[in-house]
């Protein structure tokens, strides 16, 4: 079994000397004159003006929520899946019966969750501003 | 022995988890800081299921803490958002509302 | 002559806390929200060789791929990205080592002394479909409570990151 | 399935230590699979373009122009790589290593014949999924790394579409585990002899195949979901201020991602190397993998091919329409898919929809 992830362990190497490897090789063919406008950061030309880091709304963070959520729900359904196959085709007993109930519960709460961010229009991205 | 590495590493990272919910005085490096006591606990619990008793509970274990310290991160970090929106400044010492 | 997966095993050790370390230790908070994926990756990597591949992808599923990037958009939104080093008051570091220092001390004192009763030659179920049974008849409430939990922790987090309602 | 490295060493008779073969087995398919085909994509693409356009497209480099990948790379490598004094050195570096990391090794699992993939983890799809994360991990650190207003925001809105289009993508192969039993994809493109597709098990999966086909290409910012590249809103998304052969290294893991979802969806829905009336216990051994390896190929190309023509023919989606097509119409649709493929698999017994109708017969 490990040596399944030695394999992954030695991609991760290859790709990630590969990138430094290229740019160091580059380094002797590409031309550097670097000056004070070149290293400016673009802005279509004008002058950059103040800082870059603005103020967001808060829609971003409603929909990382939401994708945690159900990122979490999904790292939770994977070994339900994985033996509600055997236990499924293996005859019509009671005990596949209560597995798909299981699996029905629990899909059917998140379900709800995402009806409820719906109904509240969590998932708009531009949202009308209620006046109340 | 294999078991004393694990607990060891566990162990510093329980520690430094501590030092930064204490020390630091920003809200999400503190939750940073949970995570990293969270992780540790999980780290515990897999080690232990393996060389003491070696079946899979500590493995649904350090599963069910996933789960919880992902909807606590989103919780936690929700009430941090809005605790910037309210005082502007994401430093602990401006919560003293409550004080006076 | 220790063998290649020791090397590897201390070294995944060895990144775990130091990045750990950079994680308290770092002023900018974005460094250390960065440094926190050498955390949880290190971690998956501790969790592959103590045979738990399951728990280790979901590790690197949530952590690397939810909860840092829920820090990520945390730390953008409340304009933590623009100071550039805060400056960390070294008043209160005093007393947190003094609480976590003894604290470290009993843990590694309890690890060294205490003679664990270990299983003599380990044979795990590997797989994931024995973790796939053991959770769905002896842990079932758990689980169909953890969809409750997550249906809780959403509906709460979305009431709290609306805007507009003061 | 074995893995490429193990077919390796019992060919020479177990003489060089095993290390060398895996490491072997992970260059020879980065460098004759992946960089080639990102390469000769960029070609390809200008090419299907051109066509779709009525033009002729690049065949000035070499006979029509099929030179013209390794001009660019040329070109690109000789360009000037500029860091700007403002952004924040470490972090500009290490974004695309990160992005090259997280497509690469997205490699590993890959199944390209019986015995030709890297590794046959038993946690294939899972680790399909968390490898996926590790590239919107590096747009974000790119886009905040280049300390620009445009590439921060085109960063964190191409995130957040990345982000939000991960769980379609997810609940549709959730549903391939549904069907096949287990995560590897060795095991699942087993399952797919002869004409029982995944495709065609039951008409819920081929609603997820679209699906997934549909989130991936969002996934991975292609038109008509690429918002960090939109003209006409931010000027180049995140990756406005890297330049040379950086700018090339975001580019080539954009290709080497579209060259991973091809394949997973070749894998996963396509039955890999399986055709319908081929049956390879009757072929000579000689032949077996060469064949199913040009069989894998010929798939993940058609499905390359359609990427291409969506690309040039489909009109590019605003934000808020992306992420309002993501969360109102496929993320629920997926959810009912994964019910009614629940459901399907506990009447019929696991059947797919071929079994049942030998069933009748036999």
């Amino acid at each position: 079994m490990l040596l399944d992830y030695f394999h992954v362990l030695m991609m991760i190497l290859v790709a990630g000397c590969f990138v430094p490897l290229i740019l160091f090789f580059g380094k002797f063919l590409r031309p550097s004159k670097p000056y004070s406008e070149k290293l400016t950061t673009y802005e279509c030309g004008e002058e950059p003006v103040g800082n870059a880091w603005i103020q967001f709304n808060l829609r971003f963070y409603s929909l990382a929520i939401l994708f945690i959520i159900f990122e979490v729900e999904i790292a939770l359904i994977f070994p339900v899946f994985l033996i509600y196959k055997d236990q499924v085709s293996a005859s019509f007993s009671l005990g596949s019966v209560l597995l798909f109930g299981e699996l029905i519960f629990f899909v059917g709460i998140l379900i709800l969750g995402l009806a409820y961010a719906w109904v509240k229009r969590d998932l708009d991205w531009i949202r009308s501003v209620r006046i109340q | 022995m294999e078991l004393h590495f694990y607990l060891t590493i566990s162990a510093c990272l329980f520690t430094l988890g501590t030092i930064a919910i204490f020390w630091r005085n920003n809200l999400i490096a503190i939750l940073m800081g949970v995570e990293l006591v969270l992780n540790a606990s999980g780290l515990n619990f897999v080690a232990f299921s393996k060389y003491t008793s070696a079946s899979l509970h500590g493995q649904i274990f350090a599963l069910f803490i996933i789960v919880i310290a992902a909807a606590e991160a989103a919780v936690a970090l929700a009430l941090v958002l809005r605790f910037y929106q309210s005082s502007s400044s994401v430093d602990v010492e401006t919560a003293n509302k409550l004080r006076h | 002559m220790i063998d290649f997966k020791t090397i590897v095993l201390i070294f995944f050790g060895a990144l775990a806390v130091s990045s750990a370390v950079l994680v308290v230790f770092l002023r900018n908070i974005v460094y250390s929200a960065f440094s926190l994926i050498a955390t949880f990756f290190s971690l998956a990597v501790l969790f592959i060789f103590l045979s738990a591949e399951f728990v280790a992808g979901v590790q690197v599923l949530i952590y690397v791929g939810g909860i840092l990037i829920l820090f990520l958009f945390a730390l953008m939104l409340s304009q933590q990205l623009s100071q550039k080093a805060v400056k960390l008051s070294s008043t209160k570091l005093l007393p947190a080592v003094l609480l976590a220092l003894p604290m470290l001390g009993i843990f590694l004192f309890v690890i060294y002394q205490t003679d664990w009763e270990l299983v003599q030659n380990i044979q795990m179920e590997e797989g994931v479909a024995s973790l796939a049974s053991l959770l769905l008849d002896k842990y079932l409430l758990p689980f169909e409570l953890a969809s409750i939990l997550l249906l809780g922790a959403l509906v709460g987090a979305l009431l709290l990151a609306r805007p507009g309602e003061k | 399935m074995e893995s490429l490295s193990i077919f390796l060493h019992n060919l020479t008779q177990q003489t060089l230590p095993l290390w060398i073969f895996v490491l072997l087995s992970i260059v020879l398919i980065l460098f004759l699979i992946t960089l080639p085909f990102a390469g000769f994509a960029t070609y390809l693409e200008r090419k299907v373009s051109a066509d779709i356009q009525a033009r002729i497209g690049p065949n000035r480099v070499g006979p029509y122009g099929l030179l013209q990948f390794i001009a660019d790379g040329i070109k690109l490598i000789l360009k000037e790589d500029i860091i700007p004094t403002a952004s924040d050195k470490i972090f500009f570096r290490m974004a695309p290593m990160i992005v090259i990391i997280g497509s690469f090794s997205m490699f590993v699992i890959i199944p390209f014949a019986q015995k030709i993939v890297i590794a046959d983890l038993n946690i294939g799809v899972l680790y399909i999924l968390a490898m996926g994360s590790f590239v919107a991990l590096g747009t974000i650190m790119g886009g905040w790394a280049s300390n620009n207003k445009w590439s921060l925001l085109g960063g964190m809105r191409s995130a957040a579409s990345v982000i939000s289009y991960e769980i379609p993508a997810a609940l549709a192969l959730l549903n391939v585990i549904l069907v096949s039993g287990s995560m590897s994809f060795g095991h699942i493109v087993d399952q797919q002899k002869f004409f029982n597709w995944n495709l065609f098990h039951n008409p819920f999966l081929f609603i997820s195949f679209f699906i997934y086909f549909i989130s991936a290409l969002a996934e991975v910012n292609r038109t008509p979901f690429d918002i960090p590249e939109a003209d006409s809103e931010l000027v180049g998304g995140y990756h406005t201020e890297y330049s040379g052969m950086r700018f090339a290294l975001f580019f080539l893991a954009e290709y080497a991602d579209i060259f991973v979802i091809c394949a997973v969806a070749t894998a996963a829905f396509l039955g890999g190397w399986h055709v319908p009336f081929l049956n390879y216990e009757n072929i000579a051994e000689g032949v077996q993998l060469p064949l199913q390896f040009i069989i894998t190929l010929t798939k993940i190309l058609v499905l390359f091919y359609v990427v291409m023509w969506l690309r040039w023919t489909l009109p590019r989606y605003r934000v808020d329409q992306l992420l309002g097509l993501c969360w109102k119409f496929l993320t629920p649709l997926s959810f009912l898919m994964v019910i009614l493929t629940s459901m399907w698999m506990l009447c019929f017994g696991g059947r797919s929809f071929y079994g049942i109708i030998i069933g009748f017969f036999s």
